[in-house]
């Protein structure tokens, strides 16, 4: 299944490992903050309407 | 000429803190601002001296107009105070300082190093500016700020002076300075609701 | 009904809510697609040997640093004529992107170096170009963090992507005149037709591009909703201190 | 006008700084490299151009951030912005002042501090004059970036980061038009391209000033 | 003398400042250095040791006239010494807090950026091992530095020029270090006496800035 | 315990600007200082503070009893009125905030950044660390600048507390804070000679 990388295996494997993990951690990132305020806004919209 | 605001609404910061503010200054009149902190004085100041923009409402003078003391005196302390007062004089294209100088009694002070003034002493340099300008509306903010009473009479004086000459004045203060010919508006009376806020990020609900 | 409609953060947050699932499962199938294609079944190059492999990655994020910095210019250029929020917020949730992309570029392209012309950094211009767009990305950023008031930190940081773009443009040249390059010119001029990399390699690495640029507008649209969601938060907190 | 730029420089002089500091740094910079780097003076030779445009870029850098922040801070750019001055007077001002506090110094130094760096006699009227069109620039573009960072505290670092950038363009015509010079190529294309660009800069840049400053006090 | 640092720490990284714009400085530098001599990779090498630790002092000197300047102007110092705090200790504070946000970022990025300048591998282990042990050093005699000027509005290139020579030291055995490794001689002597100017100057500076502060405040 | 100065002559940059001054303040007791602009009292009081050491006479007790509270904020418009109300407690070793944040109302304000606060806010914050350091003897610098009226009554209320406790305050001011057990020191009548100034220079003669 593995292609033979021949003698620049480091290389590949490693920018392709590099990349990958840059990109997971800004998806990551993204979602981890998405998440996080989406709830502080329902929070506060709860205590306002709580408090009209 | 009278200086008026129609429906005013002013901004600080990302915060809208007063709304639906109007009012009207005759020539010749004062307007005091009263208002417990953090009611908007400064905010209100600001707008009027064209510094931030209004988010609603108008107003019927222009920037050019209004002569703006804050509460920081703005000085130099490398500089002598002849040299603040002159300053100021070309950048105003006023050609006579002796007004100026006179109306805080600045005289004895006039080879002196600004570092070297005290609190009260630095106070009245900073309001000769006001002189300088030669503009009819003064917005002042808190102007006896650390003056003391002889002073603050003295200031007063120079108010009672300008307005005489068919000019006006809008002063934030928290003391009585004795005008007689002035109106008092408490801007506590101003706060907006979410709607006056004009944030498109009120409007409507999302979650 | 004009298409600026959308940018109403209600309106925004409505649309965007069916499109971003959309977007993330198809960025998803074209990058995966992509690049399982090219790490696994394409064959070496006769030259660069199995390096060429890198090129999938290579290219594509090298190619949205540019345009993510283009789309940041788009938005704050519509931010300071028409002051949509919406849009300031998109360039602010653009910059962290573009600057994982640039970061991608440049470290793949370092580490490709290294095999290459035997070194992992030369004084290249492409690559010189990109160091100061990676430099300009950081600006941006610090600058969108350093201001507290909203409405004037989207005013100044789009003068600085304005700013930034015109000097990006003329330090590229300037680059140009000091220091002729090993670097390879542009093998797919999408405007001539003509390319010089076989299609053995250009359809996983066309698939792969397609990829990111749509995992460029998924972030985007997932990020902004989240500045939006930010900034109502803010202002609601805001308002209620200085309403009550 | 006249009254704040001689306001600024009167400051610049009082305030332990002024000509004499921009000058006294590049001085240091100077001394430092070779302790650095190592003393041999065909290596000086060839860097010389490099280090003294390096220099003159950070002396700049060095001084932007008071450029606006000591006035922001005591409230002097409020009333200077409600003045009948206009603001983008104020950013030229401005930009002159540091100009003349911080660049002509150099340009005027650069000439002995070479000498003192080995830079070979043939590039050394390329660099003074390629110090002499691009510091201007230099000034300007570094009174936008005091601009953007007025209302910030410890702004010191940002400006440097956000202004870098930006003084590329010129680093490199000049850097390009000494070394030319050295090698007795001629310089006239990179110090055309620059003084083009210093002349678009001081043309346009103000208005970016401005409009940034605006937006800090509102 | 905790809640100091936090709070130090804190306003560092608010204030947009903090451990990113210390290395984005140093990073810019790197990059300039390159566009200012050309970009041949031998002569780069060469040069790299001594680079790097110009930049680190630069980097440095950038960032000390806010340590005190700051506190000064807005209060702050009158109100630290009156406080139970001892100034020496506040002295010693600030030194640390300095170098958390500027050299420590420093060290850790001067291999990566090494690499930038072609810096040589053997050089690499002692140019940073000299930044770690060196950089603290500088930031206790820049702090000193600060404490002398704090009276002195735009102190910032008066800083420079009085910090300057007292980094020199540090400086040359940092670099000479450096230059040992990458011409595989030893450089246990160059880094041992720096080590041990490092140990005085956290030992002894102290005291003279506190010194110098309450001569400022009087 | 009482807090004495026997003949105390101060100094301000080059000047001397004090001589000859004695008072007394019995615990339980505050002493307004008096005085037009630039007589001296912030002189006074930074010399009070060990700030600046006196040119001459003595003081009964030590630097370490003074909480100083000077013309400045001394704020961070960085950090959050809580950040900076737990920064003080820590530095004077103070375990509760309550009463600091009740006495000047700063429970609304606490999550603010200082940057959004108004002069009035700001300068409530900055009084209230005054209950933070735990010291006997209050030395204040005009601390009432830029309050409103509301909050100069609470402001004299903690004064009045902190005396009640069996302390002291030393305050400098030009309105009247209603302080009931408070003796008035006006500072304009202790003018230095030229042989006051104890300078060397000063002394002898010589052309
Ligand atoms: C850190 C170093 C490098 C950087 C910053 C960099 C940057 C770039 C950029 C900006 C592009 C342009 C994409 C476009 O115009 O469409 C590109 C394309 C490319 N680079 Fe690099 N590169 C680097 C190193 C390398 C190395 C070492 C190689 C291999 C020898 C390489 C091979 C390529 C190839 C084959 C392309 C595609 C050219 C095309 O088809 O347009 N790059 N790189
Ligand atoms: N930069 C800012 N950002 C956000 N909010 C602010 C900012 N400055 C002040 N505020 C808030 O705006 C409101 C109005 O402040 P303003 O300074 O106008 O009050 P003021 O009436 O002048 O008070 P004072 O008498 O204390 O000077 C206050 O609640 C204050 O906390
Ligand atoms: N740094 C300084 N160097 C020299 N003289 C100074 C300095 N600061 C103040 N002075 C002078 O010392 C005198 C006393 O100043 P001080 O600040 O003590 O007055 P004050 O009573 O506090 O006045 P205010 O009511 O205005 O605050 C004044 O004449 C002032 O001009
Ligand atoms: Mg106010
Ligand atoms: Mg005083």
């Amino acid at each position: 299944m593995m292609p033979d990388l021949g003698k620049y295996a480091d290389a590949v494997l490693s920018s392709y490992a590099v990349s990958l993990l840059l990109l997971f951690g800004i998806i990551g990132l993204s979602l981890w903050r998405n998440k996080r305020v989406k709830q502080q806004l329902a929070e506060a919209e709860m205590q306002l309407s709580n408090k009209n | 000429m009278d200086y008026a605001a129609t429906n005013l609404a002013c901004r600080r910061g990302d915060r809208t803190v007063l709304a639906g503010l109007s009012f009207s200054v005759a020539a010749g009149k004062a307007l005091i601002l009263r208002g417990a902190n953090g009611s908007g004085k400064t905010t209100l100041l600001r707008c009027l001296a064209g510094l931030t923009p209004p988010v609603a409402g108008s107003l019927s003078f222009a920037a050019d107009d209004v002569a703006y003391a804050a509460h920081d005196n703005g000085l130099k302390a490398q500089l002598r105070v002849a040299e603040t007062i002159e300053f100021w004089a070309s950048i105003y294209g006023a050609t006579d300082t002796a007004p100026a100088v006179d109306a805080f009694t600045l005289s004895p002070l006039m080879t002196r190093h600004v570092a070297a003034l005290s609190a009260g002493q630095k106070r009245r340099l900073s309001l000769s500016r006001l002189l300088l300008t030669g503009r009819p509306l003064w917005a002042l903010d808190e102007p006896t700020v650390s003056l003391d009473s002889a002073t603050v009479t003295k200031f007063a004086d120079a108010v009672r002076a300008h307005l005489a000459q068919g000019r006006a004045a809008i002063i934030a203060t928290h003391i009585d300075l004795g005008l007689d010919a002035a109106d008092v508006l408490d801007v506590s009376g101003f706060k907006p609701s979410v709607a006056d806020a004009q944030d498109p990020f009120l409007d409507g609900a999302f979650t | 009904m004009s298409i600026w409609r959308y940018a109403n953060p209600t309106q925004f947050m409505a649309t965007t809510g069916w499109m971003l699932p959309l977007f993330g499962v198809s960025a998803a199938a074209f990058v995966a697609t992509g690049l399982i294609w090219g790490f696994f079944f394409t064959p070496d190059d006769f030259r660069q040997g199995s390096t060429v492999k890198i090129i999938y990655l290579h290219v594509p994020s090298a190619l949205m640093a540019i345009n993510a910095w283009l789309m940041m210019l788009v938005a704050s250029l519509i931010w300071l004529v028409r002051r949509h929020h919406v849009s300031a917020l998109a360039a602010k949730a653009a910059a962290p992107v573009g600057l994982v992309m640039t970061v991608i570029a440049l470290l793949t392209g370092a580490i490709w170096g290294q095999p290459m012309w035997g070194t992992y950094w030369a004084w290249d211009p492409r690559l010189t170009s990109f160091l100061i767009l990676f430099l300009f990305y950081l600006g941006y950023i610090a600058l969108w963090q350093a201001i507290e008031t909203q409405d004037t930190a989207a005013d100044l940081t789009s003068i600085l992507c304005l700013v930034g773009s015109v000097f990006a443009l003329l330090s590229r040249y300037a680059v140009n005149f000091w220091n002729q390059g090993l670097h390879q010119g542009t093998s797919v001029p999408v405007a001539t037709g003509g390319r010089t990399v076989s299609d053995v390699f250009f359809i996983p690495l066309a698939i792969s591009m397609i990829g990111f640029g749509l995992l460029f507008v998924a972030l985007v649209l997932l990020r902004t909703r989240t500045e939006i969601r930010a900034r109502r938060l803010q202002a609601l907190l805001a308002q209620s201190t200085a309403v009550e | 006008m006249i009254a704040l730029l001689r306001r600024d420089l009167v400051l610049a002089v009082r305030a332990g700084g002024g000509f004499g500091l921009g000058l006294a740094f590049f001085l240091i910079l100077c001394v430092l490299v070779p302790f650095g780097v190592g003393p041999e003076p065909a290596l000086l030779g060839r860097i010389a151009p490099g280090v003294l445009w390096v220099g003159a870029l950070l002396a700049c850098l060095l001084s932007l951030d008071r450029i606006f922040q000591l006035d922001f801070e005591d409230g002097t750019l409020d009333l200077l912005a409600t003045s009948p001055l206009p603001l983008e007077a104020v950013a030229s001002v401005k930009a002159f002042a540091h100009w003349l506090t911080t660049g002509l110094p150099l340009v005027l130094a650069a000439a002995p501090l070479g000498l003192l760096l080995n830079l070979p006699g043939a590039a050394m009227p390329w660099l003074v004059a390629g110090l002499a069109l691009g510091t201007p620039a230099l000034s300007v573009i570094g009174t936008f970036g005091a601009a953007l960072t007025v209302g910030l505290k410890r702004g010191g670092l940002l400006i440097s980061l956000l202004v870098l950038p930006l003084y590329m363009p010129t680093l490199l015509f000049g850097a390009e038009a000494a070394r030319r010079g050295a090698e007795g190529l001629s310089p006239t294309t990179p110090l055309l391209l620059m003084a083009g660009l210093t002349a678009g800069c001081i043309a346009v840049m103000p208005f970016a000033t401005a409009a940034a400053l605006r937006m800090n006090l509102r």
